[in-house]
């Protein structure tokens, strides 16, 4: 995209970058994460964790922009992104 | 195991751990079930909040909503079916320096605990109150209650539902309430910002939010999964703050008005009684 | 009345009246309630006194809110009361099965009228003497006391007091309707007299390892409440020491049931009050608990002037019961006389405890009003015949 | 031993509970004697029938009903039928003249009556005093309690700001005593 | 003594005495109490309704106002406090022919049967409902209710209540009734008519009636004698037909709104159920 | 599925299944409920099954109001049926209390689970068998029964029905969880094999002096129903015949309760039913209840294999209670062994009717599960040895 | 009064005339008939019933239209009047 | 006497009670014998435990309990860790290929494993089928009760219209075996 003019903060605009964390016995595969990620960032796996859910795993990983939605969206308090 | 998921790190805490008992967790609560994700929103409202952990108590009734108590670590306590209101009123004028938090599910505020609820809001009581109506008892493995839509079936209304169902913002306004919103569970930011204000606000609040049970009434009423079934509250609502809450009905497959309802101030019990007593 | 509000000295006034001031002077701060005729004028009484001492008062819109939020208001830490009659027991029944498997310290008045159902409102019974041990689900273990006069309903309301911060359970104060409306001189001692137990609180800083659920070695917990940063957990479900839900672990069940019923039995002999009036050596004992204790005093008294050696046991504690000592005396008198303004209640417990070693007389009373002494006189003459008429005597074994 | 047994009766709404609870006081409190007052009504707030017995005694006292009064106060005509039998031998009858008609005759006791309604409504302006009317009357013709002692726990068990009707109602009561045994002898 | 009353005839009968238990009168209410006057104005309007009496049951919780129950001949039931509503239910659903009227007092049906009245109105069960309000519990001598006005003095609020009370008719019409009207005792004619066009409702229908009770109510609140009292809930009523109920608030001594509210129509619990197992 | 709608032949059912036809083939057309675990199951099938009858099922909105429901409908004239567990219980028992006092036939169905309180919800318990008794409050007798097997709780729903009917009286169906969600083959009789128990209505027309409380020679009066033109009133008061209240009549109250009582206590034999297995010259007798008898089963049987006289008592019918066969027994053996599911309830009643004559040892169980038969069977074998080891022997006497 | 047209009906109207009726011992003196009787037709008499209450009684029978009010606000089923 | 005891476990959403209720149903109606089915699960509706205990006999049953099954089937390994122990000696134990890792060795018994939730969800699109899957393979490698009452029971268990879903799982499962025993053999 071209801009006609610069935005004045546009230095200072570092798009975050977030780094994905799973606590993986807690999660029970809803996809609610996945669902919800706005950058899509997000997919299911094929494993199996000890109650037999699937767990997501990370797709895209550069495409992250650590906005928590996962986080808030989980309901089982099994995912969460750390800013990096 | 673990180490064939790609690009995430495995890890054994969570940022919200320190107000939730660990131990406890994963939560009994089914796969996709809404329930999980509102009580992310109240921990996250919770961390937002200016508020001494110590005094804030919560106090659940009996359902799946009800072991809320259970997961917060937090002064929690789960009572019996129906009476989360009255015990809790009881807590607060104890101890008017506790910050009292109602976690309850449909059928235990509204059925059962329907009285509690409508005096507790009657007097202004300073309490407030998380609803989360799933349309239907999860816990006993989904009977019709008194928020289960017109038609709707459940396991006790398997030819469809033939009662009328509360619209439960219009009922906490009717008999008093000073802080009323509603918000489906996948309204994450909102809903953490009602329960912000819900919990600032001095007097009777109640925030109900709409959540799936994909187990029973989803399954029921052919809503698909849990995902579905989220989803397809979350399209159907329609933000209208102010909305008079009597036009908040909720029909089956219809529209769901979502909003902050109610937000006026009143003297609550305490400040009548103390004004009384003077 | 002293500065802090709390009165002292001679007063004319009911036991109503009498147990509402003795929650006071026992520091009871907080009474939820709901007015039922014979109940009321505790209520009336709390109201008006509370804010007087800087309490709350708050009528609920039910029992189960009364006796919910008096639950709650202990877990804040205060002394808490409500008090109610029959109709209102029946509906307390659910919480306070809560309030025992919870151990919440707290007191339940009920000032019994006659029974079933609303009865005769305005008239005594005892018809929910096995109700209060009984009735509500589940097993569990209760302490019940029974006073006889207006002067007793206030020793005893403070003593339930003690008993309920000493074993963290609820106490019954089970009266009737006519002690609860029976006017008499009520001596009420100086403060600094009342004998308070403390609520026993934990010996460890938050987070120090607390387990709520975890007892004392006489078999009850300290308590922790809510505000104090102990983040306790606290259900109704079956739980372990940590006070979690332990829904499907039978051994959990077993050791919590145990505990719960243990803390009351061991303790029996600390909890178990008497009076005894010539019971040693006597033939015949009455046994009788509240205002039948009274009616009882008098045909008593007739008996002996003729010459009878008749004992009276008086029932203070009737929950838990007076077990040993009713054994004991089973092996030393011919029977046991019981009247209670029932059908047929605590006379059943005396009777099992008697184990066939004397027999138990029942002198029923189906409510409305107190016994005309002249039949709890003639059970006792009747049964003080066997003896000597031994053709009548056909059940009393040879020990 | 020193023993009294006096039953009030009437209807719900008489004062009649508030006549046997002075008189108990007057008697627990000012005069120092055991005392149990118990009192009967049904479950209706007025209309019903109503009674109070109170037991004073220089002993502890037991079974605390009263069996065989010495003094009956009927503000009724129900309550006169129903308790006049249970009057001991020379026991004293106190009645509301216009309320009660005396179509029970016993001859073995003594029978006082006196307007109190009447006096109550029309010389004090408020009907709801006639039993403290009824209590001076009392006070007059019996010597269970000394009336000093029922002046006292009048004034000690009213609402404030009736003093001074009470007081005028137990006087006029007591002073009745009088007026009273003058119609006898016009008779 | 009778003959010395001028100008009038002694009567042993009263023309509405084939609806009353006679052997039972006169009633146990005080003097100058509203609810016989209110109980002339249910008989009247019986009178004048074109019902099989022998299908007019009658169901009362515990009250001053719950013994009505007991003086009408008619079929009646005197239950339990507060469960006057649920049993009519069981009535109704049990011989749908049955018209099942029933009387109570504002704490019967409000305090302690509250839930099952907003119950009852959401499920637009086929009742009547009588609610004498008197703005305490007159059986138990006069404590506060939920219907007591804020500041008013009661047994039990010595001070002055520190609660807000309950808006009947908009309780009522938040939760579903289809008919709501108000009167005062002294309002016998409409009262009458109101009665007579409740009963005539399918559905559920509220006449709430203000009502003195001079024994306790009355003289707590230094408002005169009965006569007095019930003049000025009269002079103090304000005839507003079609008012929003949320508008018809009562405080102490302040102006009482009456009228019909309420007058809609809607499918009762039972065309619900016929059609859903249909 | 018969015409009508009603099921027979052989099914595959849980208890809580059977319970609900059994109530249907019993004539039951009400059914006012609240959701519970371990009873749910049986609303679930009424809700469903009901409507396919031409009767109606409504979920309340509490037990309370399921209860007062319930008693409406049978006042309209229907056979009516609830179902709950303890907590649901509990709060059903003022309104039981009215049912009792107005003389209401209906049946209540309690699926019990492990108390107390909350619990554990899905798990079997028998701990509210003394509440069954007691747990309303004034003087009243009842009657319970106590089913161990799916088929037994069809059949005894369907006797609970007409014992209502027979006596004007609230029914107690104590199953529990064990029962209640235990499947096995059901087999459910043609309808004209169903024997019902019509309710008795009044010989007189209306107006004709008919007196609803006024008795037939059994203690049990008549009844007319709203709507049927006799202008009934009912009250929870205490009432004359004519049902009037009599609120401060000791002798209307003596009556009514005596008589309350009597139409239960002196039919006793026609309401208690035992089943028994080899009690006849047993040394000692095994009495349980429910699904406790089926635990007892094998322990007898093993003990029986051992060459020990054990005989096994099961009380079908356990209120009112089997007064007389114990007493009976309890000069034939040495002792009973009593395991429940509780810390101890119809243990004291075997106790007391033992009257020393006969010990009575409990089994107790917490609750959350069944014995464990070795249990059952050590107290079997401990009791046995007595004779054999006389030093061990301290309480059996003589006789 | 004149009227400067008749009625059509005037000859038909017949002003009631009431004669009134108590049940003696169900009275309980309240004043409601008394004091809201349009027609100020009764009055309290002096007399106590059975239960200490005056009754009301007739001060001007001819003024009586048999309204009927006095009946309807009898909250005891006390009073009645019959058209005469 | 003839008398089999089965426990089938995992946690609540399995369709483990439905397992044991078919497999009772299947013994009890179409082939006449004596069975007892109880479940034992928490309070939560999903993810807790699970347990269904099966007693098949000629004879009556009293005790209800399973105490020494000859047959487990384990869907979970919390429920592999409870109850393998308790199977008995040349019992045969069934588990879920991917929920269970035979951590706790027992080389008294024989184990038979099955990929149930995969096949449910990967082949037949719906995981709930897991449970019928099981149960063909169960009916493959166990004689307590003959596929066809099994097919029976499934028929007249499930909702209308999943007829053919639940064939098909069935007969995936009882196909499975050969599957299986391959794989065994070349392991
Ligand atoms: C007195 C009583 N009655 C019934 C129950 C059974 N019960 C437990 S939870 C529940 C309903 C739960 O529904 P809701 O409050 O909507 O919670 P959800 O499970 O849907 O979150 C019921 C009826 C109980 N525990 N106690
Ligand atoms: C369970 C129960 N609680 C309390 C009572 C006592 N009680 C009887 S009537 C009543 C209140 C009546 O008030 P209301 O319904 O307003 O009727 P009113 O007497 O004012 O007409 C109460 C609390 C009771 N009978 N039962
Ligand atoms: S933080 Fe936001 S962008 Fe990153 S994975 Fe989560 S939802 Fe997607
Ligand atoms: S939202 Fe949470 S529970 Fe759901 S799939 Fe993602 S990590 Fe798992
Ligand atoms: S049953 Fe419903 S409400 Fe309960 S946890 Fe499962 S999905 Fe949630
Ligand atoms: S107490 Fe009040 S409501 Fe009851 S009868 Fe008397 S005046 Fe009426
Ligand atoms: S009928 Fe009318 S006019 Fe006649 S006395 Fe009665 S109120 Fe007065
Ligand atoms: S209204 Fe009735 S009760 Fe009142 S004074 Fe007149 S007649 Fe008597
Ligand atoms: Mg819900
Ligand atoms: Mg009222």
């Amino acid at each position: 995209m071209k801009l006609w003019r610069k935005p004045l903060d546009q230095d200072r605009v570092v798009v975050p970058h977030g780094e994905i964390h799973l606590i993986l016995e807690r999660c029970k595969g809803c996809q609610l994460c996945v669902t919800y990620c706005p950058r899509s960032v997000l997919e299911m796996s094929n494993l199996f964790n000890a109650k037999g859910y699937h767990p997501p795993q990370v797709g895209f990983p550069g495409r992250c922009v650590a906005c928590g939605l996962c986080a808030m969206l989980c309901p089982e308090f099994a995912i969460y992104v750390v800013e990096v | 195991m673990a180490e064939e998921l790609t690009n995430l790190l495995i890890s054994e805490h969570h940022p919200m751990d320190s107000l939730l008992r660990q131990d406890r967790l994963p939560h009994i609560w089914c796969s996709g079930c809404g329930l999980g994700t509102v009580l992310t929103c109240f921990v996250s409202a919770l961390q937002k909040l200016e508020l001494d952990l110590n005094k804030v108590v919560i106090v659940s009734g009996i359902g799946c909503t009800g072991r809320a108590a259970g997961y917060l670590n937090l002064d929690g306590f789960h009572t019996t079916h129906g009476r989360a209101i009255p015990f809790a009123t009881g807590l607060k004028l104890g101890n008017p320096e506790l910050k009292v938090v109602v976690i309850s599910g449909d059928g235990d505020l509204m059925a059962i605990g329907g009285n509690h609820f409508i005096h507790a809001a009657r007097r202004n009581m300073d309490l407030t109150v998380l609803c989360v109506n799933n349309f239907n008892y999860g816990m006993t493995s989904g009977q019709v209650g008194p928020t289960t839509p017109t038609d709707a079936r459940t396991s006790t209304s398997p030819y469809g539902n033939a009662e009328h169902p509360f619209n439960v913002p219009y009922l906490a306004a009717a008999t008093g309430a000073t802080y009323v919103a509603r918000w489906t569970a996948l309204h994450v930011r909102r809903l953490e910002r009602s329960l912000i204000e819900a919990m600032n606000k001095r007097g009777f609040s109640l925030v109900e939010v709409i959540s799936p049970c994909p187990t029973y009434y989803g399954r029921w009423n052919k809503m698909g999964d849990a995902l579905e079934q989220m989803k397809q509250y979350h399209d159907h609502s329609i933000i209208r703050h102010r909305t008079d809450p009597a036009e908040a009905d909720i029909s089956l497959g219809g529209e769901i008005i979502v909003g902050r309802f109610v937000d006026e101030d009143k003297p609550t019990f305490c400040d009548l009684q103390r004004e009384a007593v003077q | 009345m002293n500065d802090n509000g709390i009165l002292q000295g001679d007063f004319f006034i009911d036991g109503d009246t009498a147990c509402a001031e003795a929650a006071i002077c026992a520091g009871c701060r907080f009474f939820g309630g709901y007015p039922i005729t014979p109940a009321t004028e505790i209520a009336e009484r709390m109201a008006r006194r509370l804010p007087q001492v800087g309490g709350t008062y708050i009528q609920m819109e039910d029992e189960i809110a009364s006796i919910a939020a008096v639950l709650g208001a202990s877990w804040a830490g205060q002394r808490a009361m409500t008090a109610t009659s029959g109709p209102g027991f029946s509906l307390m029944m659910e919480n306070l099965g809560l309030g025992i498997i919870t151990e919440t310290p707290c007191v339940l008045v009920n000032v019994q009228r006659a029974g079933p159902s609303t009865g005769m409102p305005t008239l005594a019974g005892q018809g929910d003497m096995m109700q209060a041990r009984w009735g509500s689900h589940g097993p569990y273990e209760i302490i019940a006391l029974a006073p006889s006069s207006p002067q007793e309903l206030f020793d005893l309301t403070i003593r339930a007091f003690n008993l309920a911060e000493r074993y963290r359970t609820p106490v019954l104060v089970m009266t009737d309707e006519a002690v609860g409306h029976m006017t008499e001189r009520v001596v009420i001692p100086p403060s600094e007299e009342i004998k308070h137990y403390p609520r026993r609180k934990p010996q460890v800083p938050p987070s120090d390892g607390y387990l709520p659920y975890n007892p004392d070695p006489d078999g009850v917990p300290p308590m922790a409440c809510a505000g104090e940063g102990y983040r306790i957990h606290v259900t109704g479900l079956t739980h372990n020491e940590k006070g979690y839900p332990a829904t499907v672990s039978v051994e959990t069940q077993r050791k919590l049931v145990e505990r719960l019923i243990r803390k009351i039995r061991d303790n029996r002999d600390d909890i178990v009050e008497l009076h005894e009036d010539q019971v040693q050596g006597a033939d015949v004992v009455v046994v009788a608990y509240g205002i039948s204790a009274r009616t009882a005093a008098r045909p008593v008294r007739v008996a002996r002037e003729m010459g009878l050696k008749v004992g009276l046991l008086k029932l203070v504690t009737v929950w838990p019961f007076a077990e040993n000592r009713i054994q004991e005396l089973a092996s030393q008198v011919k029977a046991f006389v019981v009247p209670e303004i029932n059908m047929g209640q605590i006379a059943l417990e005396v009777e099992r405890c008697a184990g066939g070693k004397a027999q138990t007389i029942l002198v029923p009373h189906a409510g409305g009003g107190l016994h005309d002494p002249d039949d709890v006189l003639e059970a006792i003459m009747r049964v003080s015949r066997w003896n000597r008429e031994p053709e009548t005597q056909n059940s009393k074994p040879e020990t | 031993m020193n023993r009294h047994e006096i039953r009030f009766s009437g209807f719900g709404g008489q004062g009649i509970i508030t006549s046997g609870y002075i008189l108990g006081k007057a008697a627990a409190l000012y005069d120092g004697r055991h005392v149990t007052l118990i009192k009967s009504y049904g479950p209706e707030s007025r209309g019903g029938a109503s009674s109070a017995q109170v037991i004073i005694s220089d002993e502890e006292i037991n079974y605390p009903r009263v069996t065989k009064p010495e003094l009956l106060v009927a503000m009724s005509q129900e309550a006169y039928a129903k308790y006049v039998d249970e009057l001991a031998d020379g026991g004293l009858l106190l009645i509301d003249k216009d309320l009660v008609e005396l179509n029970h005759p016993r001859d073995d006791i003594r029978v006082c009556a006196i307007p109190a309604t009447r006096i109550a409504e029309s010389e004090l302006g408020r009907k709801i005093v006639a039993n403290i009317v009824m209590l001076g009357f009392l006070a007059a013709n019996s010597e269970v309690v000394p009336v000093e002692g029922i002046r006292e726990a009048v004034l000690s068990s009213i609402p404030k700001g009736t003093e001074e009707l009470n007081t005028r109602a137990l006087e006029r009561g007591y002073a009745y005593e009088i007026q009273y045994l003058q119609e006898a002898a016009n008779a």
